[in-house]
């Protein structure tokens, strides 16, 4: 097991292309993607939030990255709604240089607090 | 009528609805200028949710009551910032609410001050942020000001929001997708601003 | 006419989901996906970022935003056989972030130099 | 053979994709460990392209012309950072072949540091960033240390590639996706510094 990822996105293309991306260097890590609106505009969905934030954990909790505030606004309402917050953590990171980093550092058996400090300052990077 | 009781709050809520269809471009064009051009779509998203999971409440439902079913509906349907700020705000609002069959002045200051601390909780803005908190925060002061009149702390809110939102206009944004505008914010009138001073005018005229 | 931007994604669905998002805040400006190698894979595809080059100069000149490292490598290739290379300038900034960014300061008329400096110390958010 | 003409170069590119072809799991076998499983794939797509160009060549073709296809095939095809990065050291190899026929082990050298050189000026990376680099610069040291005979100096090029590529299983990245993973990079030997150490071993083979 490891911490799960969930990529908080706008746009349902953005957020399906950062898993397919960050999963390239983290295949065992379960990364959901919850881009959108429920309608398949642009916007942030708190259902497909909510249902990606139960997905992703299995076991070792869960870290979230978001692309622009409404999508911190949305996944910090369904936090608030969560049965267990503490095992959510949202990155303070580009979505998706954040993300491939997260990804790595999850795959490693990094905790929550590793993988949020992976994604944070992005690694270093050509 | 002594408070506001369960029937008032849908009567109001019936009211945004209608006003938030009825007024849909005018907010987009609002956040057009300085945002995404999306908010009165947003809203009257979410308020059209609104009104068809109302008719399955209770025709005795308290205030609070009411108050939860808007806040959830919100929050899940609205698709922008505007969704988890207002549901907070609601939400924050029913939980103050609580189970009182009818709200009186000090009742209603209390909805909308947790209903404002919400919205500050959830969005960090602080007023001058030329957010739709320069709109809740004078709205709260003025209701809390107005003495024991139900009625009269309502007009008092909707007045001072109204003042808010226009106050807005001269600001730079601090919060939200207006930030990243800088200075080309200037002159432009915030979108979460209007909206609330569109509810908040709405709880005035309802009888 | 305004600076155009260019969206060098590993993934074409990232990219084209940048476009999208972005041009939400700047319905004037062009904004070109150049995203996944030719066969649809996820890379970068030299031909693809050398297209969207031409197609976003409408005369204002060029920002490009890379997701990771061989995305900048590949462009800055494709920069070494543009005819005017100095009408396209690398924004060293998060892809989705600094997209959006970017896009706001060429909708509002800004030059090159404007639209970098708006991408790269991302605005303040929400 | 007195010097490299065009025949051998184009037999030398022929050998290195066939060693790419057969070796090709195993790049990206390194690459899975420390990367994103693909420098095989990518290689091997870009010099299965190269083989169907190399056919339209005239046979006659100088080195600099073979050396330049390969460059602008592999930039178009690869997609990996492995693209630009060969794609660039084979133009400028080509560039400083310029139009000779034929090169001694001094335009042999003159090839190998301006291709080196542009490896660097793509990537910025230093010996001993755990990339191609670290292959490279030993293997050019190598060349120009070897004196006159040009087959010499393909040979110490290739041996010097070989070392250095082993040389980078202790070392933590700083460039490419490698540095993404901090000190768990230690104990894999880069992708790029073994295709690099393949494709000069093949030069030391082609005769
Ligand atoms: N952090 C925040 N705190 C308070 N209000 C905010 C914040 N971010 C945005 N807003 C409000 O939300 C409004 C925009 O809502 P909306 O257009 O529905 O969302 P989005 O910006 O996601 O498209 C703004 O006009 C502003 O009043
Ligand atoms: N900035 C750089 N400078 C030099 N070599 C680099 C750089 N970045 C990556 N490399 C080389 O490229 C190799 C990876 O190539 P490849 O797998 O084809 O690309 P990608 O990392 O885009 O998938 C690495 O093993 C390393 O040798
Ligand atoms: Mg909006
Ligand atoms: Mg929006
Ligand atoms: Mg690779
Ligand atoms: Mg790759």
């Amino acid at each position: 097991m490891s911490v799960g990822l969930v990529i908080v996105s706008h746009s349902a293309r953005i957020a399906e292309g950062v898993v397919e991306l960050a999963a390239q260097m983290a295949p065992t890590v379960t990364i959901v993607a919850a881009g959108g609106t429920d309608d398949g505009g642009i916007g942030t969905s708190f259902d497909r939030v909510q249902a990606a934030l139960g997905e992703a954990d299995s076991g070792d909790g869960v870290v979230v990255l978001c692309d622009l505030g409404s999508a911190v606004l949305t996944t910090e309402t369904a936090i608030d709604f969560a049965a267990e917050p503490e095992r959510i953590r949202i990155a303070d990171a580009p979505i998706v240089e954040g993300a491939v980093a997260a990804a790595v550092a999850a795959e490693a058996g990094g905790s929550m607090d590793e993988v949020v400090a992976a994604a944070e300052p992005v690694a270093p990077e050509p | 009528m002594s408070g506001l009781d369960g029937r008032w709050t849908r009567r109001w809520i019936e009211a945004v609805a209608a006003e938030v269809a009825r007024r849909k471009l005018e907010l987009t064009a609002l956040d057009r200028a300085i945002g995404d051009a999306d908010h009165g779509e947003n809203l009257d998203r979410g308020f059209q949710a609104v009104l068809g999971r109302l008719e399955a409440l209770d025709d005795d439902a308290t205030p609070g009551a009411v108050l939860k079913l808007v806040a959830t509906t919100l929050i899940s349907t609205v698709g922008g910032a505007a969704g988890p700020l207002y549901g907070t705000a609601f939400l924050k609002g029913s939980m103050a609410a609580g189970d009182r069959a009818e709200l009186d002045a000090a009742g209603l200051v209390e909805v909308l001050t947790a209903a404002r601390d919400g919205i500050v909780a959830r969005g960090k803005a602080e007023p001058g942020d030329k957010t739709m908190v320069d709109a809740w925060t004078p709205a709260v002061d003025a209701a809390a000001a107005a003495g024991d009149d139900v009625r009269a702390a309502l007009e008092a809110a909707a007045a001072a929001a109204a003042e808010g939102a226009a106050a807005t206009e001269p600001l730079v944004a601090h919060k939200g997708r207006a930030s990243y505008l800088g200075e080309r914010a200037i002159g432009h009138r915030d979108p979460g601003s209007e909206s609330t001073s569109l509810m908040l005018r709405a709880a005035a005229e309802t009888r």
